[in-house]
């Protein structure tokens, strides 16, 4: 046993600083240590920088342009970025459509879609979830039938985050009705510019706009677009869902986030004293801590294996479910420690240049707490997570 | 011992509860908070002829109410019906503390709140006191036969549209004693007071309020200087039973859109709250519903004590809400899945007015403290 | 809405006050303080004094010697008993069979059984779990053949309560194995006397022996022990768990466990200041006693309903899952009150008149919070419990 | 970075995991736990001679391990079979204590310990003590060469059994000083030593000791007069690993025993690992059962570290180990139902060790203190 980083693995660590501090631009940074969202061109921009390092890919290997880094390097690079408050890279050309691909699309599609992917030719989004289907995600109902050599796609997809911005989307939609549900399934890639194609905004509760509904009217979708093979899609759909997760404990994330509730917790005062040593308040900032330690362990544990080639199987649903537990357990406490101020509805303020209400730190809070409860529903609820351990631990 | 409602409260909730859900839908509030005054005069004007507003004073206030359980009646179904209008505002606080304080002069005010006519603001907390009601540092003093008031006032609800604001200030003491603290009615617009105003996270409109050599009479005092703070704690009480009855009303429809959620969703081709997980879960919701109900009826009984134990058993009701609140809110939204995430679906806004409770006057945890001393022997 | 008792009902909780002060034997009240669990003697000492009185059968017409209260004063009593340390009725005969013969007995039944429990001729325990069968009662193998004017009796009970003190048990026998579960059991009365009759001892965790299996190898019970009709003996018993859930809530078990544990928290020392000031304590104290505060209206509101006709129902499942949830929160109180000295296995001591060791309040402490256990098991577990809620409340 | 055990240390987990689901079955256990002694000196000589003493004990002190994962993967074996034979208290606190201060004669004593033939027992609790290490009130005065004890102690574990006791005296400064305190090496049966011993909750056997005008010469102290203080931290550190990984085995267990009752029980006519509630109430567990492995492994890696590092994850994991614990101990009783309460049954007494251990060496709440100390900058 040994709980430290490798020499190699701490000269590592030390060169993604270095680079973090030299190349995140620092009004970025604040933006986001301040609770805001980059925008399409900021995300473009930050994508660019990383790309031009190699660093955009981290899981690719070196052929199509990727990093090919294991699994604790990656770990190091997502952990130093969060602290360092960069944005997320947007996962769905880099770490989702992209292995789909390199593992079951052709050689043309490769050639032609890998590259514009790094160099942000395409922005992508995904269109797995229907109206109607929540977790039971084998239900869909969106037809794609073919017609010569298109398919004419019809039908809805929702929760698109970020599909706004986006040049593509990849589809599960249904070539075939009569079969048992998952069987006739079909991945599909549509150019979101497609006459028929149209983007819906859902505004969430904290008032932004991440997500979407895509409509789909008569699209024609040329079959070369297919990938693989007709009806495989949900073969292809679950290699995603399993072998791509990562970052899934958001360590990172909760690292950052608590010691920025530990910032206001000094900041603010109760009854003549910092909130900080404030028992009750204390209490909750300490057990937090404490399940965080352990957590961050176990995700080093399970990705030491998966640096040998393990591949996490359930591992990966539990830390999704503590690992989510923990981070909204920041937010409320974030949430808390703001006090009055957090009740101001900010949005549009942090988002713009405006003097804040209040602290700075207090601004978001609220709306974060309230948005990132999606993290225990999105993404393979908790509830699925659970039936999943339960199910492959009970062995029987 | 009984349990159940007057005729009179009855009628008023059965009057209220209709109105409500057939004027105050989901569309109506969204546009209503979307608006640029956050509220809507029309909707203010019928529920005060309705009662409303009346229900929340005594009759020598010129009400017909004013008692623990006339309050909770109403904020149950201000909180079921997720109303955004400023009812503790202008009423609970703004009104009932120039009805506890004020001199005939000044209580004629009372009977125009009554009418719906006119607005309040209680401008109260700092940008530092947090929840300490008795952290006052903004400064009141005697100038001639004037007084001037600087300082500032944080979050104060309401303040754009009320046409005075009742503004502390301390006149002797430091900041953190209760004695010293006196309440001045500012009339909105009088020079060096300044408003930044801005919407609130769950509906409604606040501002930061600024007092820069604000000058006022001798007149625009409530009550004796220095004196004002049991006042200020008593309306303070009656504006914790309101939220706690406010909240409680929004989890009864948070658990209510989850039971007709859970019937009607279906998943791998059965209703979700067939699934037993969730059925438990539920389960737990209704109990702990049981408990917050019991709760405020708790709160609401006691309100007439003396204020130790008024406070003790509202500190009880605040903490319990508080808890069994983020309970009802987080579950509620997580067996709904994405659509409680969505702006325009009722569970969004209801769970915002429950959590958001928590930070009006003291959180769950000040509340717990505030309990813990208040049973010490 | 008014939260007091009323000027006749003050009157009651005096006069149940002052009988206990003048009537409730002080060494036995001081071992039931102490955590111990009364003998056969000394229960029945209890119950001869509260049958002089008139009130060992609160829930009883009078025409049977009962004393025929309303739920209020029945509450009143229980919560009475509770803060005087009383010994708790064995409700077995008085609390569960006799209500089942009263209704479904015949004249002679009631006649003969009736004034044996109330003088304490009869000491009856349950017989109606079985091994295997849990929270699935009506699944239960004890098969009863009619043989002329008797049935054979094989099979075994279990979790038998004070069954080794018991003269009588009421059984739940299978008379016809033919029809759906329920459809083929019949309730039946033994003497445990009869030959075939075997009582064997469960020891606890807690190492008390309080409850038993009871084995049956062919014995002989007159037909005319048969209550009711043959095979109608599910109706007797789910008529019995509805109608006669007293004290569910345990609200004054809870109110004097929690004054115990404040009693502990000002003695007990922790680094230099007594623990009941310590906040993390504290906190844990303040929350169980404001849940239990809420818990003690919704009680009183449901015994309100009750005392004017209305029949609680899924509510009294909500005050089992909540009463016991409570009253194990205060047993985890009591334990973590009393510091090292929960340790010493003590059940010994606090039976005899050995010193204790330690505070007098630490030897019990341990031993009630696993004791308790049970109290979310036995009885319809929570389990059971919430899934009733669910069914009833979800309506559809 | 690697999670791995080295092969030594994975070849003694398996040897004695093998060993004890072998030789230390329930009956077996609870027939040790029933005897007047409440050990078993076979089983006591068989894990000796395994090396199960000597793992705990560096190679200088006469060992072979001695490092917090050696004593994490000791205990966690221990753990996960309820073992209740006092390796804590004779080789981690007696023989640890007497390996870190001893002269050379005294460190003869460790040498006896790993073998297997001796007891020592750590008499330092006093009956208002509680988890405080430093408030100790029994008091040595020199008396011309010697020494004169007098005091009582709390919840001796293994008092009676002990060859030597170590006693913890103030030879100066004030009840709650760390400077001040000694510790010395009392032999069983010294005049004036009286205890009373009774059984545990969880096995094994402790006594009241009450010291009365006890007088040894001066070489019965371990180290330099009122300087231990240093040295019963570090080995508490130690004790306390080994408590977080000894529950952390005994919890290992409660689970595997949860998941062969839910698999194999059936109601309703399926198993009631197939009930939705259950199966998702036992992912919980094992997802804090990770938790748990990873306070552990913290805890037992930070054991080298300087003091105030070393007890801030120590901390954390007891806290943690402590919450986890009561979590798996109360849902393994509840999934199995009445079985679980009965005391022949495996679970019971497994229950009992970690719920109990949240009573030594500080509880739950004690370990949250320490560590919102410790954590603060």
């Amino acid at each position: 046993m040994d709980l430290s980083y490798s020499p190699e693995e701490i000269a590592f660590r030390d060169e993604v600083r270095a680079f973090l501090d030299e190349k995140l631009p620092k009004d970025l940074a604040e933006k986001i240590r301040r609770g805001g969202h980059p925008d399409k061109a900021e995300q473009e921009q930050w994508h660019a920088i990383l790309n031009v390092r190699g660093w955009l890919a981290p899981n690719w290997p070196r052929e199509f342009g990727g990093a090919e880094w294991n699994a604790v390097q990656r770990h190091i690079f997502e952990e130093e970025c969060a602290f360092a408050s960069a944005p997320r890279i947007v996962p769905f050309g880099l770490s989702m459509l992209a292995p789909v691909l390199m593992k079951f699309g052709s050689k043309e599609q490769c050639g032609h879609y890998l590259p514009r992917i790094l160099d942000g030719t395409d922005w992508w989004c995904q269109g797995y979830s229907e109206p109607g289907a929540g977790s039971d995600l084998a239900s869909l109902k969106t037809r794609a039938v073919r017609e010569g050599d298109h398919y004419i796609v019809n039908g809805q997809k929702t929760w698109t985050t970020l599909g706004q911005y986006a040049d593509w989307i990849f589809c599960l939609v249904r070539t075939d009705p009569n079969v048992k549900q998952q069987e006739g399934i079909s991945f599909l890639l549509i150019d979101m510019n497609t006459p028929g194609v149209e983007v819906r905004p859902i505004i969430l509760l904290d008032g932004t706009h991440e997500v979407n509904e895509v409509w789909f009217t008569d699209v024609k979708v040329p079959v070369e677009n297919l990938v693989g093979e007709e009806n495989k899609g949900w073969t292809y759909a679950k290699y995603l869902l399993t072998h791509e997760r990562t970052n899934i404990a958001g360590v990172g994330f909760s690292e950052a986030g608590l010691a920025s509730v530990k910032r206001m917790a000094r900041a603010e005062m109760s009854g003549g004293k910092p909130l900080a040593v404030n028992p009750h308040f204390a209490a909750r900032v300490a057990k937090v801590e404490i399940d965080l330690m352990a957590m961050a362990t176990t995700n080093l544990r399970i990705i030491s294996k998966a640096a040998v080639g393990q591949a996490p199987g359930v591992e990966a649903s539990m830390l999704k479910v503590k690992g989510t537990i923990i981070r909204q357990e920041i937010n409320d406490l974030a949430r808390r420690a703001a006090g009055p101020y957090a009740m101001p509805f900010a949005s549009e303020l942090v988002e713009g240049d405006n003097d804040p209400i209040g602290p700075d730190y207090a601004g978001p809070v609220a709306a974060k707490y309230f948005n990132n409860r999606k993290l225990s529903i999105f993404g393979g609820s908790n509830e699925i997570q659970r039936g999943i351990i339960a199910k492959v631990k009970m062995g029987g | 011992m009984n349990f159940d409602l007057t005729e009179e409260r009855q009628m008023l909730q059965d009057s209220l509860r209709r109105f409500l859900k057939d004027r105050y839908t989901t569309d109506t509030r969204n546009r209503i908070i979307d608006s640029d005054t956050g509220m809507s005069d029309e909707i203010w004007t019928a529920l005060a002829e309705l009662g409303v507003i009346g229900a929340l004073f005594a009759e020598e206030q010129g009400g017909f109410g004013g008692a623990g359980f006339d309050i909770s009646t109403v904020f149950e179904e201000l909180g079921r019906a997720g109303v955004v209008e400023p009812f503790l505002d202008t009423a609970i606080l703004g009104g009932g503390l120039i009805a506890a304080l004020g001199d005939d002069a000044q209580k004629q005010m009372v009977e125009e709140v009554i009418g719906g006519g006119l607005h309040l603001a209680f401008a109260h907390g700092e940008p530092t006191s947090r929840y300490d009601l008795s952290r006052v540092e903004t400064s009141a003093k005697s100038d001639g036969d004037g007084i001037v008031l600087n300082g500032r006032k944080a979050v104060v609800v309401n303040a754009e549209a009320a046409g005075r604001i009742i503004v502390s200030a301390r006149e002797s003491g430091d900041a953190g004693d209760e004695a010293g603290i006196s309440l001045f009615l500012v009339p909105a617009g009088t020079d060096g007071m300044t408003l930044r105003g801005y919407p609130l996270m769950s509906g409604g409109r606040a501002a930061e309020v600024t007092l820069d050599e604000v000058r006022l009479p001798g007149s625009a005092r409530l009550g004796a200087a220095g004196a004002a703070f049991p006042a200020i704690a008593a309306q303070v009480a009656a504006a914790n039973v309101a939220l706690a009855a406010e909240a409680m009303g929004a989890m009864e429809t948070a658990v209510e859109l989850t039971r007709e959620y859970l019937m009607t969703r279906k998943q791998f081709g059965r209703p979700i709250g067939t699934f037993q997980a969730l059925a438990h879960r539920y389960s737990d919701l209704l109990i702990e519903m049981e408990q917050a109900r019991s709760a405020v009826i708790n709160a609401a009984g006691h309100f007439a004590d003396p204020a130790r134990e008024r406070d003790r058993h509202i500190a009880s009701a605040r903490n319990l809400i508080g808890r069994v609140g983020r309970l009802v809110a987080e579950e509620s939204i997580q067996m709904h899945g994405g659509i409680a995430m969505t702006q325009e679906y009722e569970l969004a806004h209801i769970a915002k007015r429950i959590v958001m409770t928590d930070h009006r006057l003291g959180d769950t945890d000040y509340h717990l403290e505030r309990f813990i001393d208040l049973s010490a022997a």
